[in-house]
């Protein structure tokens, strides 16, 4: 697999740079290589915040994403900012209500309900992160499942481990009905 | 056996090389973006039978660790440009009374409280000139967590080695990112011991002027003896004579010149043939490694020279470099205003061009900046 | 009367400050070209203020031994 | 000879570097009779330092002696003490040294009531710079750098050890030599940070300009001027006005930083 460049975009508190540190892990636990950054722009205390995590199984030289291979907007702003930066052909998943105007572009888009499927489906919209990461690892077939989901496990809070697990599920669902 | 990976901070990592090196004391003071250090030290140290302190101020931390080193313990501090400027004092006393210690520095955007978040590479001058009067210093500059944690072993065996204190200059990226990490087994990188002396307590010259090296005794060893930061004879005890005092200083600057080639390590990238080189340290390096890919592919003969050390500069291997190979241009990208590159311009002693290539952005410089830069050459 | 069997002045660390001068009760020392001297050794009651009181520890009083 | 203080003094170092009739030089010998009197092995004891004429003195005894940098005498010994808490450290300097420059340091090792022991040299001066106002330089008083008398108000260094809390706080004179002395062996003994204030006195930096003709007299305002604690609790504001208090000002048990600290992380050893 050569360089993935990942980059998961929303708002403050919606968990996009958690999202991104899971996935990196359960990158490393599968036997690849990764590199999780943090954003530093003014972005980083509210507003578009970005979580961004490299994947490869080679030798990972630039730390942060260049064009993004996969990018996930789960708010209007997260799109119109960071689509500009998405590669030709490349993967964009946006949430489907909270992105309204839809992007435009050369690459493969993906309306998704993920906040609402995080919401409804799993009872609790803080995991529309995991959900998100069930999305992503299923339409960019990144990881082997059993791998992400020790990820998961190994980083939500003790308890919710139930939860974020249904979640990861939801997400795959909403990928595999988008496939079709 | 396959080994342990692990997916850690930057941060972390430092915290668990100096471990791994020895280290059972940390004095810090919390400072954005070194704080983790500070944290995972605070939580691992008394697992391992070592203690931390949270300080009252920087300089205060910079203090204790090396008071800790002279009761004898590897001691580690972490902290930011601010506090860089805080514990230049205390370096410069470590320095002249030849104290190991590591003190890591988390580059941020300066002067002043500057910019907290934003990364950074415009420590360069500050950790070799920051304290005043002539002194050696040793800094080394990791490019990713691997390499946090590697450097960190590295610089408690040079700070022991040479008994001096040691920079870890890292950035705000490489500290703050995540990334796989093999964590060696014990045994599997070395790490050097702190030797003590053999003579007889009242023989025990704890500074000898006509020495290279003598063991730093533990305060409560039985060697009782004293230590200042005034100018001092080879007993320890102050002296005015500009004679010794020529000969002192001297002697610690070239205890470390000499040992260059133990200290000094770089990463030469696809140089034998190369007409262009990249000259670069931590992130901005691996911007430069990505664009000399880029330009190999292009057909471009570039190279790059990435130092694990750059103080002492790494002028030796710069230097051999330029007289071996036709070098049509250097090109040194740093996130700052120009500070690497003029000691590059100054090994290169006008044999090529050396180019300069700045940035204060948040971001590490892109691949294609350099990439562009590198063609200007060609 | 006299209690010491010595008054041991170490002129070289002497300062010449006059502190024990100023304490001795009975005049048993005195300053002579700024430095501590002894003017009658029978005067000293080896009350000891001098030495204690001397900040260059220039000056040292043996008490003699009981008789 | 009522002491002989050779076995404490490095060879070759006197005479020290004080100026004549320096109070500094009486209160070395109440330290050393003060530590010869707890019988400590030399190799245990460890004096730290910071800057200025107060701070010279490590470098005449014969201990484990460090001579640190201005004001930083009690974060150097903090560092000391948490890597071999066998030794028995004290920090020391003057009055500019622990309570200006140093004052943070001061007021948090007071706070964490690490077992460490802290004289404060006071003489109201900086001596070494050359007569320079310090955080002690009375109102009124003349220095270089208060050519028309001290403006600022002054510390108190005992109220401020106290209120920062430290668990053992005394005051004694450079004159009370006997006092000076036990009160430095009592502080030694306490467990937890004890802060002593010696009232000093500076002949050529402080004394002739604020119209102290003699050392001696320096001394004697030091007699003339200090009350025992025991006598200052019968004795009226009024009495005690332009007057100072020596003697045991607090002193209390309170768990010691150390032990607690390594109580609470579950150390390892």
């Amino acid at each position: 697999m050569a360089r993935i460049d990942i980059r998961l975009g929303g708002s403050g508190g919606q968990g996009t740079i958690t999202a991104a540190a899971i996935l990196g892990y359960a990158a490393v636990y599968a036997g690849k290589k990764a590199v999780q950054t943090k954003s530093y722009g003014p972005e980083a205390r509210g507003g578009a915040a970005r979580g961004e995590v490299v994947i490869s199984d080679e030798d990972i030289n630039y730390v942060k994403v260049l064009k993004s291979d996969i990018l996930v907007a789960l708010t209007q702003e997260a799109c119109d900012k960071f689509v500009v930066d998405a590669k030709e052909g490349s993967i964009v998943i946006v949430d489907d209500f909270l992105v309204k105007n839809k992007p435009q572009g050369n690459f493969k888009l993906y309306s998704l309900p993920i906040i609402k499927t995080a919401a409804e489906d799993v009872g609790k919209s803080m995991v529309a992160n995991i959900v998100t990461l069930g999305v992503v690892n299923e339409l960019a077939n990144l990881i082997d499942y059993e791998k992400l989901e020790k990820g998961v496990l190994s980083k939500v809070p003790k308890g919710t481990e139930e939860l974020n697990k249904k979640a990861l599920q939801a997400g795959i669902e909403l990928a595999r009905k988008a496939k079709k | 056996m396959a080994k342990k990976v692990e997916f850690m901070m930057g941060n972390h990592a430092v915290a668990e090389g100096a471990l791994y090196a020895g280290c059972r004391f940390f004095g810090g003071y919390p400072i954005t973006p070194s704080t983790e250090v500070a944290e995972r030290m605070a939580e691992r140290l008394p697992q391992v039978g070592g203690r931390f302190i949270q300080m009252e101020d920087e300089i205060a931390a910079m203090a204790s660790v090396i008071g800790a080193s002279i009761g004898g313990v590897k001691a580690l501090t972490a902290t930011s440009g601010p506090g860089l400027s805080l514990k230049q004092e205390n370096l410069g006393y470590a320095m002249l009374c030849e104290i190991p210690v590591v003190a890591v520095d988390v580059m941020r955007g300066g002067p002043s409280t500057g910019m907290p978040t934003g990364p950074s590479q415009s420590d360069i001058m500050c950790a070799k000139w920051g304290t005043h009067g002539d002194h050696p210093v040793i800094a080394v500059t990791p490019a990713s967590v691997q390499e946090q944690f590697e450097e960190t072993v590295r610089a408690f065996n040079l700070a022991e080695k040479y008994r001096c204190p040691v920079i870890v200059l890292t950035d705000a990226i490489i500290g703050q990112m995540m990334e796989q990490i093999e964590i060696p087994e014990p045994g599997e990188l070395e790490v050097i011991e702190r030797p003590k002396p053999t003579c007889k307590p009242e023989e025990y010259l704890p500074f000898d002027l006509d020495k290279d090296f003598v063991p730093l005794a533990a305060f409560g060893s039985g060697y009782r003896y004293h230590i200042t930061g005034l100018h001092h004879n080879s007993d320890g005890f102050p002296t005015n004579d500009p004679v010794l005092h020529t000969k002192n200083t001297k002697r610690l600057i070239e205890r470390i010149n000499k040992n260059y080639d133990d200290i000094v390590k770089v990463e030469e990238f696809m140089i034998d043939d190369a007409e262009v080189l990249v000259f670069a340290i931590g992130v901005t390096a691996r911007s430069a490694k990505h664009a000399v890919v880029e330009a190999r592919n292009a057909g471009i003969k570039a190279g790059l020279i990435r130092p694990l050390t750059i103080w002492p500069f790494p002028e030796k291997h710069l230097d051999k470099i330029l007289s071996k190979n036709k070098i049509k241009g250097i090109v040194v990208p740093e996130m700052n205003l120009g500070q690497m590159t003029l000691e590059v311009q100054r090994v290169a002693r006008g044999r090529c061009e050396v180019e300069g290539l700045y940035s204060l952005m948040l971001d590490p410089i892109l691949p294609a900046e350099i990439l562009e830069k590198i063609r200007r050459f060609v | 009367m006299a209690k010491a069997e010595k008054i041991e002045i170490i002129e070289k660390w002497c300062k010449g400050c006059e502190i024990c001068v100023e304490f001795c009760p009975t005049g048993a020392i005195e300053m002579r070209d700024f430095k501590v001297a002894i003017k009658d050794l029978e005067k000293c009651t080896a009350c000891m203020q001098c030495e204690l009181r001397c900040p260059d520890f220039a000056i040292i009083v043996y008490k003699k031994e009981k008789e | 000879m009522s002491y002989d203080y050779a076995k404490y003094l490095r060879k070759g170092k006197l005479p020290h570097i004080w100026c004549a009739g320096c109070s500094y030089g009486i209160v070395l010998k109440s330290l050393i009779r003060a530590i010869d009197s707890l019988q400590w092995d030399k190799n245990d004891v460890a004096i730290v330092s910071g800057i200025g004429c107060a701070s010279r003195l490590p470098g005449y005894v014969d201990f484990n002696t460090l001579h640190t940098t201005h004001g930083r005498s009690i974060a150097f010994a903090t560092g000391l003490k948490l890597a071999n808490p066998k030794l028995n450290v004290l920090a020391m300097g003057g009055d500019g040294d622990m309570t200006a420059i140093g004052g943070n340091h001061f007021i948090h090792a007071c706070r964490r009531n690490l077992d460490i022991t802290i004289f404060v040299f006071n003489n109201n001066i900086y001596g070494m710079t050359g007569a320079q106002y310090s955080p002690t330089t009375p109102k009124g008083a003349w220095a270089t750098t208060s050519p028309y008398g001290m403006a600022e108000n002054n510390f108190n260094i005992t109220d401020l050890a106290i209120g920062a809390g430290a668990t053992y706080v005394a005051r004694t004179t450079a004159y009370h030599v006997a006092h000076c002395e036990k009160t430095m062996k009592e502080a030694f003994l306490h467990k937890g940070t004890s802060v002593v204030e010696i009232i000093n006195s500076c002949p050529t930096g402080f004394g002739r300009k604020n119209k102290f003709k003699t050392p001696a007299s320096m001394l004697m305002w030091m007699k003339d001027n200090a009350v025992n604690i025991e006598k200052a609790k019968n004795m009226s504001p009024e009495e005690l006005a332009g007057k100072f208090i020596i003697g045991v000002l607090h002193k209390v048990e309170r768990p010691e930083y150390l032990e607690t600290y390594d109580a609470t992380v579950g150390l390892k050893k």
